[in-house]
């Protein structure tokens, strides 16, 4: 069992690693940079380092501070949270380096999974389907055409070097394939400064599903049900929710089937997702990536079937082991996760930190809100802007919805705008309702669900 | 908590072998703030850095490391003259001179910009807003680093109307 | 299904209650007295009625401000709550005369349940056990003897108009009975006016276990798990868990078939429970009294299974019957409640009424919290002095104890003393951990648990 | 909200039938506060009242029912005499002049008392503290209702000690 875990992040993952590791009777060292100071982590944790000025780049991304804080403090466990270090091969090596457990897999697991070529050549060799293409690799202007035709059109031209959309072009027929190619690779030039294109089949009318899996790092790989996180807007997740309300039996199987085998097939260790697209035409899944770290929308698992991830975490770090086997996991019920952000939503999600001058979260029966803030703090403008996560629980998906909207309405945040007005005419859209929606869908409709305000910003 | 001259020498050789070019590390009584320096005697960020390195800083616990550095202080606030007009940050947030990491910057001193001209970003809450010249002129003084935070209404430009 | 409710009540479980009209759609009207002006259940509600000045016979217990307020803002249903007129039998039916639906059972179910001789002939009816002794009858100087003989000893003399302990006497053998019943009848004559007392056998070694129902008013009763919450102090609750951890199965069925018998047999409607002493030195169990309304305790039964059990009372109130049959009802895990109260546990558990003037609630996995609290919130010295329901679940009683531990040691409450420390302490003593308690345990131990401090108040 | 002269007399009837005796409404800009008064002219409270009801509050929505009455202000706040003891209340909480409803008053005005004697509880969140007479003497004057929510520090009694 580890001893004493240094939390390598912010913000309401901070606060959810601190208590599972109380719970677990671990020591708890928060890290904090100025602009963090009142943060709430600091005052949950057992002790706590400053580790540098505001700015990520020279806090809570530097490596060196992080480690050679958890090095003064003894601590035995670096735990990354999502975002900042989570995904970052090299700090997994340098913890490992320094004789300090990095709570998730090895550099060399982050590393396969992070290369899109490599990672579909895994899927590909477990049997997990992805989207016909290129694989990942880069093809030049003269493979085009041979690669297009073989997939089939539409196709979608990514940056290899890309991510969050840029770099990104649709080509809906063969004579736009190399005007195209030629805007994306202009594109992925200036925004990456790498103009390496690779192709994939378009699938239109999709839904984002994801597998939770827990891999003890000895090949035992367990799913924990899946979530369907296609209420999206500029590839960022708003809503999310498990299970998915789309999906047959059979092809939910075959999702968590896949997901398992491929953890397995990397004798993967700790909590990882693995992100599908779900063809709603076609009644196909394809592999997207692997998320090598905890998600932020992990609690709609941990509603569902009771599983405290990031526990199993912990416990798979510190040589315990998981705690579950396959059959210990049952699903019941719906649940939901909002994420609730200091964003003005109708002036086009402009962010807004500032001040809590109240802040009452809401509670009562199937209503968890993860978050860091309280009355009286300052949401700085150095980071995301996340508030909090509200995710609830119900028997059903229709209640699930209704208690969301209870949660929201009697959610007080005071001083800033967030996105609780947004969610609320979400929640309310006969698209969400009546689950009539596919990952393009909000975006598409985002002025219908929150006009925006004729004002000048 | 006691710490041993070993103990650091630990902490600094990690430092060595890792990309880290910066140590920043307070607990408790303990504070240890550490920059790499590259060959040209400059401080090695990974964003080009503007301000020389301030005197060693005196630190209860921790004994003197080779390149122990004070935060750089805003030393140049004032206006470089009496026609200097300011571009002020609009709301707090990171400045940042170039759009992309490793990108060259916007703008360096002495160079001549129009009217609505990017100059710099500026990072809230991961939302890139660029900021531009408010007038026709001359790059007079960039008083901020880059990457650095900002609070609202800070000058992080000066230029010369022409 | 009721438009519009007004609830009649205060503090955390006006909010409870707020929360769940809003999701099942209804309008809420909240009431406050002038001391509650800032109460948060105030903001919450749809609308708010000020019903008269601080002191709860003038406010909160005054049924016409109360009805009056309902008929103006015409309201169609009102939800008493727990407490002040929930089992008020003349409140009931004053409401059904105004033609406001009361939520909860009709004026005439509340008189046989809160008449001690009535409510066991209908218990014995029912063929529900009840402790042996008088039946809940008087009994005369002449014929105490008789009876205890009959019983056997020790004996338990109590005030027939009693409650909260006061004119309770302990007999241990033949030679004090009449002494003591002497004390009993003069402690209860200065107390309650009335000198009549009542024996029933003394059961030493107990717990306090009982099963929470749910009627259609129809006949149709399900039961939805026992809690236990033997851990008392002056007859005050102050830790409630489910399921009760030291039962075999075959008494625990016992219990929950007598208490659908008995509740059934009344036809009983809305959430009630069904409370039993269960003789540990006997595997036995008799039937105390029926609570003929939602419970302090009910979100112990919510974790459990996951039934929302203030939707199921206004449901039925509504017209709508019960949502869910005895079938649908599956516990899981285990839950634990803690009472945290303004008090100062160090200091013989003062009261401590004064402004909060930080405050920040525990969330995350399997914590919920019940409260009207926030930061800057004066909690008044008129009512009771509930801060808030913490309440866990955990797969295992080990794991929700770790839990409520780390969900206690992260709770800010700044301002006032409260009983976090006690609660902390009371988790961590080894009769806690290991069930070795009973319901007179706590108030045996209460200085090992909680020593008190050499200041005077 | 509307409100008719038919909807007030509907809820004057209720209370009419109820055992209440005071009433208390106000939503919106409605207000409505009625108390009933005994046979002989003082209000009928559960417990003994020893204020005088003032003169009608007026009231901006509410037809005027047959005894608006407003709150009793507390008009005897000055001590009784130059040498007059005060019992402050150690807390905020409600006042009760008798040690159960229905039952006699620990203390009258004029009574005679000795230091120590309990003359009156504080409820403190259903907790029960009583109060003691802080000097020999006799009650002067008892400024508070029963039954009424008070302050810290607020004189409960006055004592001319003796």
């Amino acid at each position: 069992m580890l001893r004493r875990v240094l939390i390598a992040n912010r913000g309401e993952i901070a606060v959810r690693v601190i208590r599972a590791c109380r719970e677990l009777g671990i020591e708890t060292v928060a890290v904090y940079s100025e602009a963090d100071r009142d943060s709430l982590h600091v005052r949950l944790a057992d002790k706590a380092a400053c580790i540098g000025p505001p700015q990520a780049t020279r806090s809570y991304l530097n490596a060196g501070s992080l480690i050679g804080a958890a090095m003064y403090v003894k601590a035995d466990g670096i735990h990354p949270g999502y975002g900042f270090l989570a995904e970052n091969a090299a700090f997994s090596d340098e913890c490992a380096a320094a004789g300090v457990k990095f709570v998730g897999p090895t550099g060399h697991a982050i590393r396969r999974m992070a290369d899109k070529a490599v990672a579909r050549a895994v899927a590909a060799e477990a049997g997990v389907p992805t989207v016909p293409g290129s694989d990942g690799k880069a093809v030049d202007a003269d493979g085009l055409a041979a690669v297009a035709g073989k997939i089939g059109y539409p196709v979608l031209i990514k940056a290899a070097a890309g991510g969050g959309g840029r770099g990104m072009m649709l080509a809906e027929t063969p004579d736009r394939l190399s005007r195209n190619a030629l805007s994306a690779q202009a594109e992925a030039q200036a925004a990456f400064g790498d103009s390496s294109i690779y192709l994939e089949k378009y699938i239109g009318n999709a839904r984002h599903v994801e597998v939770q899996v827990l891999g003890d790092g000895r090949g035992g790989v367990v799913h924990v049900g899946e979530r369907d996180c296609s209420m999206q807007r500029r590839h960022q997740k708003l809503v999310e929710e498990g299970p998915c309300p789309v999906i047959a039996p059979a092809l939910r199987k075959g999702l968590h089937e896949a997901a398992v085998s491929l953890a397995a097939s990397v004798d993967y260790e700790g909590a990882g997702t693995v992100e599908f697209l779900v063809d709603l035409d076609a009644d196909a899944f394809y592999f997207i990536e692997m998320n090598t770290r905890i998600q932020v929308e992990h609690p709609v698992t941990e509603m569902l079937t009771g599983v405290d991830l990031v526990r199993e975490q912990l416990l798979v770090a510190g040589g315990e082991g998981l705690s579950l086997r396959q059959k210990d996991v049952k699903l019941r019920g719906h649940a939901i996760e909002c994420r609730v952000n200091a964003e003005d939503g109708a002036r086009n999600f402009m962010p807004s930190p500032g001040t809590l001058s109240a802040y009452v979260a809401p509670g009562g029966p199937g209503v968890r809100v993860d978050s860091h803030c309280y009355a009286g703090y300052a949401v700085p403008p150095y980071y995301d802007s996340m508030i909090a996560k509200v995710v609830v629980w119900a028997p059903d998906r229709a209640q699930a919805i209704d208690r969301m909207r209870a949660a929201l309405a009697g959610y007080v945040i005071d001083g800033i705008p967030s996105t609780v007005p947004f969610h609320l005419s979400l929640l309310d859209s006969e698209a969400f309702r009546t689950n009539a929606f596919n990952t393009q869908w909000l975006e598409k409709n985002i002025e219908r669900v929150m006009p925006q305000e004729n004002t000048a910003a | 908590m006691s710490l041993t001259y070993e103990d650091v020498q630990e902490i600094l050789k990690i430092i060595d072998q890792s990309s880290t070019r910066e140590l920043h590390i307070e607990v408790d009584d303990f504070k240890l703030i550490v920059r790499k320096y590259d060959a040209d005697g400059s401080p090695a960020t990974a964003m080009p850095a503007a301000t020389p390195a301030a005197p060693p800083e005196p630190s209860a616990a921790s004994p003197a490391p080779a390149a122990v550095a004070a935060e750089s202080a805003a030393a140049d606030s004032a206006p470089p003259s009496d026609t200097a007009v300011a571009l002020e940050s609009p709301l707090s947030g990171t400045f940042y001179r170039a759009p992309a990491p490793g990108a060259d910057p916007f703008v360096e001193e002495g160079d001549e910009v129009r009217r609505g001209d990017t100059v710099c970003i500026l990072d809230v809450m991961k939302v890139m807003n660029t900021l531009k010249a408010p007038c026709d002129g001359v790059v007079a003084r960039i008083p901020v680093e880059n990457a650095e935070a900002v609070g609202a209404g800070r000058p992080v430009m000066w230029f010369e109307p022409r």
